[in-house]
């Protein structure tokens, strides 16, 4: 029999396709349906955060903070906050630390129900991610009886926090929380457990725990690997180390370590997790404390460095701050987690189907916000 | 056909004036224009009822405003939307593939329903292999569908349509050998044979005979009737998250509503077929009624019924990667339903 | 053989349970606000839309500064010597400045709300309109200035000849005083001729 | 392990190699000679005792009269952290790259070719990756002018009213 004629052909995914979530685009050289190469094209949502924070006093910086990762705002200001108030070393009250713990894991619940919501849209369930959006909803109701906002909050200032929680916080918290611990259970019914879900996510694009670390991946996809680490538990930044919670690890109870369905499960414990810090979190709050009374007056770090991580819904987030003694950081990079995640996509990628490598693509979770910066 | 044409030329007494051999096809066409009809209002309507019931299993309320109650006209607002829209044709197309694709996806479909019994009287043709026409010509679509794809010289079309044509040639086993065990049963290819041998209420309806093997037999039939229809969870030729769109991502406009008429009129097929080889046809719970118009709604409710299960699926459902497709008809429903047919051959030669 | 059975069971009980939900929840009630005949009720710091107190603001430009995508645009004039600017929200007579600009343009405007802390006289905050779409973006640039360009050309003028007739003074006064004037005039001569 | 005596222990192998300790300030840090960089990572990677698994973050910073490379490490096993940097003139900057060290460098590193035009030999595919391949520039190095035209587009530098 002669030899068949084949030809590799190479296929733009994105940057409008839906898999990609947003403006990445993937040239994929496919094989039939097999993924022979993938190469990653980004930056087509590059705002010059680096740049900006360069001419933004450290105030100003914060609401460009909220934009990188739009999905997690709160997480994304925590982290910027703490690193400066590293540089500028001010002791905070605790009543503040208390209300950033809440705002940050209420704020992992809301983005980890995006990525299970979208998760499944990529895989072919739309429900779920209405439901999702429906959860997470609230949660935004929350925040914007506090700060005002609902996605770009601008909330956690230096020093402090722009308001003290409002009346009815707390027990609209509450009633959150009595009231999201048993949807999980429903998500679990319609998605986690299906048995077409699991075929197309267990046992699909594996990454095993040394690929994991040697691409720098961090945050759930990591623990997902098998790797046991979390920062708010090893490194404890704010106040996690007074609360009790588990850090989540895939145990690969359905499918093996490091694949698809790990990284979308562990999402699904770590929100439990996080439900429950919050409330811990509630019960211990400090009561009567300004919450402005550290915010200092003018932000003048004397000259130096600081490197900052903490732990973002994606992963662990980096704040590298130069100071040269003005108001004005000298140099600001960001380590953004979904980037270093999104790198390893063509080493894992390679001799997927088409439709594991968008099972892929959603399980690890990006925003390109994040991303491009 | 022969009781169309009394009701017709009873009707329209000019008819009998015109000359014989044009009676007939103008009256054919008529028909014709009937089924059309059908298929156009009834695809407004579950196109309606699959965006309310969506709507509701997603805690959301769904079109409200269009038409007044539960914005019921919303659908007929966006079928003229879609007819009033610019019909965009690539520039490297294949004009003429692309062009004449969504017709014959279209035809298909609609030549389906030439051989459907909707009641004792209302029957297009009343073909003596009436079953096996349905099954040869419903498989004429997967050719424009393969237009589709290739004409649009777009990949990603391409990769749907290969997918559709594997999709398509795979499934149409199962359903072939699901069917025979009814054929079996009755011994006739006849659509109204098979009707009338479930004559006389629910208990007698072709899917509780035969102990369990009529029953196994529906579900194949169901389960790969929604894979030939394209609907989740075997929608991947279309697989929105994967191919975009798959092999109608570059139509727009009235082509792109006409292969949406033709997955709906497929859906309505699936459904009647499916009632009329096991859920009695046109006869009620009770059995067949004297009035035609009774037996049209029964029918009407049995296809819709099925319909509104396939329309739940899409609402629940993940999608199926390709591979596992083929695993699901080649590994689970072709040995099971020829095990099945096997099992019930054995069974009716035994009981008879 | 009993894993592919148990699979195929397993497969279509998972597929029930599904269903259980999705139908379950076409009782439920739905969650949709059914937006231009119920309005959900806005949170009292809720940031929709800027407003500006003009009679209460006292030209520090704090808010301006502390914009940071400049989205706010003030211009002052000094108020003419015993003018009288009506009274301010807390009924004291206002004074110091006039203001030919104070546009924020919501265009621009990233909603961080950074604008509204600084300010001494709480005369900028956010007030609950949310319905501003426009057709023509420079409709969003919102003009909160409380003098027309005309008179805010007349009182340019008018600061413009009460800085030269100062300047003359001060000048007299320091040759007066017999101090040595300054070189600048002269620099100024050198770099025009430049 | 403190930093400081991961720095002892890359003065006592690579003598020659280090070029200065700060231990002052909020962060401790070493300068590396840029010829051996890739050495040392791959001997803080590769030692038992050390163990640096992850390269956390590479940031390319400019001071004016130089340019600065700075690579934050840490082990994930024995729970420590090191910063290392390397100076490099601001007319040619360029280093061996250390993405045959850890894989995770290789974006980090495009992304410092992107942003400061910093070469890293050996790279295997040293392409700008957040702005387009054909840009002009640097633009995170202290000097860049802010280009006006793109592609015949203008970059509008100040807005004057609307359009």
């Amino acid at each position: 029999m002669p030899d068949l004629k084949t030809e590799e052909m190479v296929v733009q995914m994105g940057p409008q396709h839906p898999a990609t979530h947003g403006v990445l685009r993937l040239e994929i050289t496919t094989d039939g349906e097999i993924v022979r190469k993938i190469n990653p094209h980004i930056g087509y949502l590059h705002r010059c955060f680096e740049k900006h924070c360069e001419e933004l006093n450290y105030h100003q910086i914060i609401p460009f903070v909220d934009r990188c990762d739009y999905l997690a705002a709160m997480n994304n200001e925590h982290g910027y906050v703490m690193a400066v108030e590293k540089l500028l070393d001010i002791e905070i009250p605790e009543r503040v630390e208390y209300i950033r713990v809440i705002m940050s894991e209420l704020n992992r619940i809301a983005s980890h129900l995006v990525a299970l919501g979208t998760y499944g849209l990529d895989i072919g369930a739309i429900t779920p991610f209405l439901f999702t959006f429906r959860d997470r909803e609230k949660i935004l109701d929350l925040f914007e009886m506090t700060s005002g906002a609902r996605l770009l909050y601008n909330y956690i200032w230096i020093g402090g926090v722009a308001f003290d929680l409002p009346n009815g916080f707390v027990e609209k918290c509450f009633e959150f929380i009595d009231y999201f611990l048993p949807k999980l259970k429903e998500y679990d019914d319609l998605l986690s457990y299906n048995k077409i879900f699991i075929k197309r996510t267990a046992e699909v694009a594996i990454i095993p725990p040394a690929v994991a670390i040697e691409w720098g991946i961090t945050g759930p996809n990591l623990r997902a690997s098998g790797v046991d680490w979390d920062l708010r538990r090893d490194e404890p930044y704010s106040i996690y180390d007074k609360f009790e919670w588990d850090v989540i690890v895939a145990d690969g109870r359905v499918g093996v370590l490091g694949d698809s369905w790990s990284r979308y499960y562990v999402r699904v414990l770590e929100m439990e997790q996080s439900a429950s810090i919050v409330k811990q979190a509630l019960e211990g709050l400090p009561s009567d404390e300004n919450v402005k009374s550290a915010v200092p007056k003018k932000v003048r770090p004397k000259e130096g460095s600081v490197f900052f991580r903490s732990e973002n819904p994606r992963g662990e987030l980096g704040y590298y701050i130069i100071s040269d003694g003005s108001d004005i950081p000298y140099r600001l990079k960001m380590r953004s987690p979904a980037f270093c995640n999104l790198s390893a996509i063509s080493d894992v990628g390679e001799g997927l189907l088409i439709s594991d490598l968008v099972s892929l693509l959603g399980s690890i979770d990006i925003v390109l916000g994040e991303i491009d910066r | 056909m022969d009781y169309f044409i009394q009701i017709v030329t009873d009707l329209l007494p000019g008819l009998n004036g015109l000359p014989q051999w044009l009676v007939i096809p103008s009256i054919m066409f008529l028909f014709g224009a009937l089924i059309f009809t059908g298929i156009a209002i009834y695809s407004l309507i579950i196109l309606w009822f699959e965006r309310k019931i969506a709507a509701h299993m997603q805690d959301r309320l769904g079109p409200m405003e269009v038409g007044g109650w539960h914005g019921w006209l919303q659908t007929v607002a966006d079928a003229v939307k879609l007819l009033l829209k610019e019909d965009i044709i690539p520039a490297v197309a294949d004009r003429k593939l692309f062009k004449l694709a969504p017709y014959i996806v279209f035809l298909a479909a609609f030549a389906v329903f030439a051989a459907l019994p909707f009641s004792d009287k209302i029957i297009g043709s009343e073909l003596n292999i009436g079953i096996f026409y349905i099954l040869s010509v419903s498989s004429v679509g997967v050719v424009g569908i393969l237009m589709a794809g290739w004409g649009s010289n777009n990949k990603w079309a391409l990769f749907g349509s290969m997918r559709s044509v594997a999709q398509f040639v795979s499934y149409e086993i199962p359903i072939g050998l699901s069917i025979l065990v009814v054929v079996m049963s009755v011994g006739s290819l006849s659509m109204r044979d098979i009707v009338m041998a479930q004559d006389g209420g629910i208990f007698n309806w072709m899917i509780w005979q035969n102990a369990p093997f009529n029953f196994i037999a529906f579900l194949i039939l169901f389960i790969a009737g929604t894979a030939e229809t394209n609907r989740v969870p075997f929608d991947i030729p279309e697989a929105e998250s994967e191919l975009v769109a798959g092999f109608h991502v570059e139509y727009s406009g009235m082509r792109f509503s006409i292969f949406f008429l033709a997955e709906y009129a497929n859906m309505l097929a699936v459904g009647i077929i499916a009632s009329t080889l096991f859920l009695g046809g046109w006869q009620g719970i009770t059995g067949a009624s004297s009035a035609p118009g009774i037996g049209l709604i029964w029918m009407l409710l049995k296809g819709f019924l099925i319909v509104l299960v396939m329309i739940w699926f899409r609402w629940t459902l993940p999608r199926l990667r390709v591979d596992q497709l083929m695993y699901v008809c080649w590994k689970v429903l072709v040995p099971i339903s020829f095990f099945n047919m096997v099992g019930a051959g054995i069974w009716i030669g035994l009981s008879s | 053989m009993r894993a592919y059975f148990i699979d195929i069971f397993s497969g279509v009980g998972s597929v029930l349970v599904g269903m259980r939900v999705t139908f379950s929840h076409l009782f439920t009630r739905s969650v949709t606000e059914q937006y231009p005949r119920e309005k959900i009720e806005m949170f009292d710091r809720s940031r929709n839309r800027l407003h500006v107190d003009i009679e209460d603001c006292i030209g520090c430009y704090l808010c301006d500064k502390a914009c940071p995508v400049d989205c706010i645009h003030i211009d002052t004039i000094k108020a003419r010597p015993g003018e009288d600017l009506g009274l301010t929200e807390k009924y004291e007579k206002k004074k110091t400045f006039v203001f030919p600009k104070f546009d924020i343009d919501m265009a621009e405007c990233c909603y961080c709300g950074l604008c509204v802390f600084p300010c001494p006289t709480e005369c900028i905050y956010w007030i609950s309109d949310y319905e501003f779409a426009e057709y023509d973006r420079s409709n969003l640039n919102y003009h909160f200035g409380n003098v027309t360009p005309e008179d805010a050309r007349v009182r340019y003028e008018e600061a413009e000849k009460l800085k030269i007739q100062k300047d003359k003074e001060i000048a007299a006064k320091k040759a007066a005083a017999g101090t040595e004037i300054p070189s600048q005039p002269k620099d100024d001569s050198t770099e025009s001729a430049e | 392990m403190e930093s400081s005596e991961v720095f002892k222990l890359i003065e006592s192998k690579y003598p020659d190699a280090l070029k200065s300790i700060d231990l002052e300030g909020i962060e401790q840090s070493v300068t590396i000679d840029v010829n051996s960089i890739a050495d040392v990572c791959n001997y803080l990677k590769t030692e038992s005792e050390l163990q640096f698994t992850s390269l956390m973050c590479l940031s390319g910073v400019d001071y004016e009269d130089k340019m600065e490379v700075v690579y934050h490490l840490h082990s994930l096993l024995h729970d420590h952290r090191v910063t290392l940097k390397v100076e490099l003139s601001r007319d040619n900057p360029k280093l061996p790259s250390v993405s045959g060290v850890w894989k995770a460098a290789n974006w980090h590193e495009r992304e410092a070719y992107d942003m400061y035009g910093i070469v890293f030999d050996d790279h295997p595919d040293l392409r700008r990756i957040l702005l387009p391949d054909d840009w002009e520039g640097f633009p995170l190095r202290k000097d860049y002018v802010v280009a006006e035209k793109y592609r015949g587009w203008t970059i509008r530098k100040i807005k004057e009213g609307f359009e």
